[in-house]
C-alpha cells in the first residue's frame, strides 16, 4: 500500500481512537505527574465522539473524514488538548483539500500544516514540553522520508519512531505551556501524556501500512 | 469516593438541572449545551457578559448569573474547560446586538476553546471579545509561559464588567473596566487536603496528614511549596507578603479582600484567616473597603482557602458597591 | 487535625473579630461578651431578634443578623451553647423597649442556658420570650425525651420572624409567626464523613470508606441507620420521604425548600440533590415557591447535607418574600 | 470532724475543680460514647473558672461560697451541663441559707434542694440516664444517714457509694434526655458522663470527711 484512500482513514480513526480508549487511564496517570490527571478521559471521551462518527464518514473524501473527526474532537474534548488535537485532524484535512487520495509526500504536508496550527494555536514550540515535541519530529521524518522517495511504510515507521523519541526528550524538558508548567523542574523526569498520544497516533500508522 | 451524586458521568448534567429547578427566576439552561443563561438575557442595548470553564468550583460561575453580573455561564466537565461550541451558543445566546464580553480564566484550554469560540462568533455575525484574568501570584509570570493562573479574583471581574454593563456601558468600555480589574487583583491560595473529581474516583495529589501545600491552584496543580501545617497567622502572612509584594501594594492603597474557601474549610476558618488578613493591611497602611468571606471558586471538596485583593479607585469602588442580584452574589 | 487555625482555644474569638473586621457595615461586638449585634440595633420600636447557640454551625447564626432577620447571635463554643449572661446582654443590647423574642434550637443546653437568660431579663426589665425550634424528623418526638433536635429549619424561623419584626409587629405576634414557622418545617441530614472540633482535635465519629449516615445531627450526634453509600437519588428519596409524611405534606401544599450543605460538601453536590427533591415533590403533587441551596446551618468540615421543606400560607410567603440584608443571607 | 465550715467547702470546690481537670479528656470520651464529647471540656472549663475564683470565696458564709461557685459554673460552662451544676451548687447553697455550719442533716437538705432544681430544669427524672441517676442515689443516702444519725464521714461514703451504683446502674438505661437520647439504644452499656461527675464530687467530699 502506498498511498491512503478514505477507507484507510477511516480504519486509522477507529484504530486510533480504540488504541487511545484503552489507554486511557494510562494518559490520566501521566497526565497526573505533570497536570490535573484527565488527559486520558478528556481524549477517551473525544474517542467515542469519533466513534460514534465513524458511520458519517462513510464515502466522504479523505480530506473530509480528518476534518469532520477534527471538528468532532473539538467539540467533544474540551481542556487544552480539545482544541488542539482537533486542529490536528482539521489542518491535515485541510491540507489534502479534495485529493482522493494521500501518500507519503502528501503526508508529510499534512502534518506540517498540522504542526503550524497547533504552534499557532498553543502558542507554543518544540522544547515546550507539549505534544509538538512529538509532532514535530514526526512531521520531519515524513518530510525526510517523502524527499528520499521511501515507501509509506518505512515513511510511517520513520515517523513514529520519531515521535517515540520526542516522547522520550520530554522527560527532560522543563514545560512552559498547559498546566504542566506549574509544575516547573518537578516534572523533570515524566514524559508529557499529550506527546505520548501523538506517538501513539503514528503507531497506529505506521502498524497499518506495514 | 464519597460523594452526593448518582453516576460519575452525570454530575454536570444534574448539577445543571438542579440549578434550574431552585432558582428559575435567574437560569434557564441553554437546550442541548452545558450553559445556563440569564432568564432576562438578553438585554435591550446591554452588552453580554459570558464566563465559564470547567466545572467544580461552584459557584463560580453559573452562580454569578444574575442581574448586575453574567448574562450566561458555560460549563465544561469537572475541571475541564468547555468545548467552543458552547461558549458560542453562550454568547450567541446573551447578544442584544451591543456585543459580548468573554471573561476567562488564563489556562490553555479556556484560553484555546473560548479562541475558537471568538473566532467562530465572527463567522455568526455576533461581536465578541475577552478578557484573560490572571491573578494567582503563586505562578511566575513570562511571556514564554502560560503565565499566571485565574482563581478567585476573576469573581471581581465579574462584579465590576457586570455593573458596568448593567450601566449600558459599550463593549469597549465594559472590556476596558474587565482589564483593569485584571491589572490591579492579585490572589494566592493554599490546601489542607485534595479533592477527587468523580470520573476519576480518587484524589488527583496526596498530601501528608501534617503537610499543606502554599500556592495550590484551584485544580490541585502544584503549588509553590509543600511544608508542615504552620499556624493560621503564618500561613496568612506568607500569602499576603506575595500577594502585596506583586503590583505592589503600598500604604494609602484603598482594596477590596475576597477571603474564599475551597471547599471544606469552615467558615469559622475564613474568618479566622480575615481577622489576619486585616491586621496585615492594617500595619501596612493599606485600608480595606470591602470584604467578601465565603466560598466563590471552589475546588470541589478541597480543604484550603485563597486570598485575593483588589486595588481600588473611584470608577472600581462605584462599580463594586453598585447592587447586584446573583443567584450567589448579591448585594443590596 | 488539619485547620486553618491558630490556637484552638482562641478559634471563637479570633472567628468574631475576623467577622467584625469583615463586616463592620452589619455587626459589632458586645465588649466582653461572645455576642454579635447588629450595628443598627436597636432599632426604635421593633422587636429584637436574637439568636444564638453552640458555634461551628457557620453562618449560622451570626452570618444571619441583618435588616430584616436577626439583630444580634450569641456564640458559644464550638458546639455547646452559650451561657445565660451572653443571651441575656444580647437582649438588652437589641431591645427598644419593644420586647426581644430569642429563635433557640431544641437541645438541652441551649434550652436551659436561654430560660435562665429569660429569667435574668425579667429582673432587668427586659421583655423576653423564646420560640424552640425543633425541625429534624430523624429524632421521634414524644413529651417524655428532650424531642426533636433544630436544624436548619431554624434559618426559615429567623427569615420570618425577622421580616415580620421589621414590619413593625408586635412581640406577639413576631413570636406567633415564628411558632407558625415552626410548625410547618420539617428537616432531615445526612452525613458522609465526621467533623473535628478543633479543641478535641480528633473525629467525633468515625465513618467506613462506603459508609454514611442518615438521620446524623449538625454536632455529629448519632441518626437513624448507618448503612452503605446509595446514590444521591436513593438518599434523598429516604430523606423527603421521612420529612414530607411527617406534618404530612400533602398535594396542593405549596413550600420552601432548603438544601443545606453542611460543610464538606460541594455545592455541585447540593444541586444534585435539589434535582431530586424538585423531582419528588412535583410527582407528590407539592409545589415549590421558593428554593435555597447552599450552606445555611454547618457543622463545620462534616460532609453531608440535610433537606428541609416549609409549608407556606399567604402570609409566610409574604414575610419570606421580604427583603433581607444579612451577612449571609441577601435577598434583593 | 462533724460539720463542713466555710473553709471546708472552699477546700472541697478546690478539690473537686483539680480531679474534673485531671478527668478531663476521661469524661470527654464517656460522653463521646453518647452524646458530643465535650462535657469534660465543658466541666473542666468551668472548674478553671472555679479555680479563679477561689481567692475571691475566702471568708464569705458556706452558702455564698456554695452560690458563688454555682454561678461561676453557670456563666463559664455552657452547654446542658453548665446549668445542671450551676444549679447544684447554687440550690444547695440557697437551702443553706446564712448557717455558718453544715452537719449530715443539711447536707441532705441541700443536695435534695439540688436534686429538685436539676429536675425541675432538666425536665428529667431519675431513670433518663442523666447525672440524676447519681444525685438521687446520692441525695437520698444522705437523707437516711441523717435519719439514723449517722457520722459525717459514713454519710458521705453512702453518698458516694450510692453515687457510684447510680453511674453503674446508667449502663442499663436508655437516654431520654439531653443529647444522650439521640443514641437511644445504641448507648445501653455506656455510663453517663454527668453521673460520673457527680459521683466525682461525692467522692471528694467522701475522702475529705474519712
Ligand atoms: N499551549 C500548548 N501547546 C501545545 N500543547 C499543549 C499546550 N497546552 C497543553 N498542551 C498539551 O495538552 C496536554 C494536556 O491536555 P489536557 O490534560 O486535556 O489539558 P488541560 O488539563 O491542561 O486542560 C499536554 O500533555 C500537552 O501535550
Ligand atoms: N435534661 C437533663 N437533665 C439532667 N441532666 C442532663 C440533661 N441533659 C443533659 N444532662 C446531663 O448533662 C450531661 C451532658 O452535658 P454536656 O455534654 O455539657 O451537654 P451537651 O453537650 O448535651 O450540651 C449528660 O451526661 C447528662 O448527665
Ligand atoms: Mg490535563
Ligand atoms: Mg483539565
Ligand atoms: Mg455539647
Ligand atoms: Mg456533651
Amino acid at each position: 500500500m502506498e498511498q491512503l484512500t478514505s477507507q484507510d482513514f477511516q480504519c486509522l480513526i477507529a484504530g486510533f481512537a480504540a488504541n487511545v480508549i484503552a489507554r486511557r487511564d494510562e494518559l490520566n496517570e501521566l497526565d497526573g505527574k505533570l497536570g490535573d490527571a484527565d488527559f486520558g478521559t478528556s481524549i477517551a471521551g473525544g474517542c467515542n465522539a469519533l466513534q460514534a462518527l465513524l458511520p458519517e464518514l462513510v464515502g466522504l473524501a479523505p480530506g473530509m473524514v480528518l476534518g469532520k473527526s477534527g471538528m468532532t474532537l473539538v467539540k467533544s474534548m474540551g481542556g487544552a488538548s480539545g482544541p488542539l488535537f482537533g486542529t490536528i485532524f482539521m489542518r491535515a484535512g485541510k491540507e489534502l483539500g479534495n485529493q482522493t487520495e494521500a501518500g507519503v509526500a502528501e503526508l508529510a504536508r499534512m502534518f506540517n500544516a498540522s504542526l503550524e496550527g497547533v504552534k499557532t494555536l498553543g502558542k507554543s514550540d518544540v522544547g515546550d514540553k507539549t505534544l509538538i515535541d512529538a509532532l514535530a519530529p514526526a512531521a520531519q521524518a515524513l518530510s525526510a522520508a517523502a524527499a528520499r522517495g521511501a515507501t509509506l511504510a518505512e515513511a510511517l515507521a520513520d515517523a513514529c519512531a520519531a515521535a517515540g523519541q520526542g516522547v522520550e526528550a520530554t522527560k527532560a524538558m522543563i514545560a512552559n505551556r498547559g498546566r504542566a508548567h506549574y509544575v516547573g523542574e518537578r516534572g523533570i523526569g515524566h514524559q508529557d501524556a499529550g506527546a505520548t498520544a501523538i506517538h501513539l497516533l503514528f503507531k497506529v500508522f505506521a502498524d497499518y501500512a506495514a | 469516593m464519597k460523594k452526593l451524586i448518582n453516576a460519575p458521568e452525570n454530575v454536570v448534567q444534574e448539577m445543571l438541572a438542579g440549578m434550574v429547578m431552585a432558582h428559575p427566576e435567574y437560569v434557564r439552561k441553554l437546550e442541548g449545551y452545558q450553559c445556563l443563561v440569564n432568564a432576562q438575557a438578553p438585554v435591550a442595548g446591554k452588552v453580554g457578559l459570558v464566563s465559564g470553564g470547567g466545572s467544580g468550583h461552584e459557584p463560580a460561575h453559573a452562580g454569578f448569573i444574575g442581574r448586575g453580573m453574567l448574562d450566561a455561564a458555560c460549563v465544561g466537565n469537572v475541571f475541564s474547560s468547555p468545548t467552543p461550541d458552547h461558549f458560542l451558543e453562550a454568547a450567541k445566546a446573551v447578544d442584544s446586538g451591543a456585543g459580548v464580553l468573554m471573561v476567562i480564566k488564563n489556562y490553555s484550554g479556556d484560553l484555546m476553546n473560548s479562541q475558537m469560540a471568538e473566532e467562530m462568533a465572527e463567522f455568526e455575525g455576533v461581536k465578541v471579545t475577552r478578557v484573560i484574568v490572571d491573578d494567582d501570584v503563586a505562578v511566575k509570570n513570562s511571556t514564554y509561559t502560560t503565565g499566571r493562573r485565574g482563581i478567585a479574583g476573576t469573581v471581581f471581574v465579574h462584579k465590576i464588567a457586570g455593573a458596568k454593563a448593567a450601566q449600558g456601558a459599550s463593549l469597549d468600555e465594559v472590556k476596558a473596566v474587565a482589564e483593569k480589574t485584571v491589572a490591579n487583583v492579585r490572589s494566592m491560595g493554599m490546601a489542607l487536603s485534595p479533592c477527587i473529581v468523580p470520573i476519576a474516583g480518587k484524589a488527583n495529589f496526596s498530601l501528608a496528614e501534617d503537610e499543606m501545600e502554599i500556592g495550590m491552584g484551584i485544580h490541585g496543580e502544584p503549588g509553590i511549596t509543600r511544608s508542615k501545617i504552620a499556624p493560621a497567622d503564618e500561613i496568612v502572612s506568607a500569602l499576603m507578603e506575595k500577594i502585596l509584594d506583586d503590583i505592589p501594594f503600598v500604604a494609602g492603597d484603598e482594596v477590596a479582600v475576597m477571603v474564599n474557601g475551597l471547599g471544606a474549610t469552615p467558615l469559622m476558618e475564613l474568618y479566622i484567616v480575615n481577622r489576619k488578613v486585616a491586621e496585615i493591611c492594617a500595619a501596612r497602611g493599606i485600608s480595606i473597603y470591602r470584604t467578601f468571606v465565603g466560598e466563590y471558586m471552589t475546588a470541589l471538596e478541597m480543604a484550603g482557602a485563597s486570598i485575593s485583593v483588589l486595588r481600588l479607585d473611584p470608577e472600581l469602588k462605584a462599580l463594586l458597591d453598585a447592587p447586584a442580584d446573583a443567584i450567589a452574589f448579591k448585594q443590596c
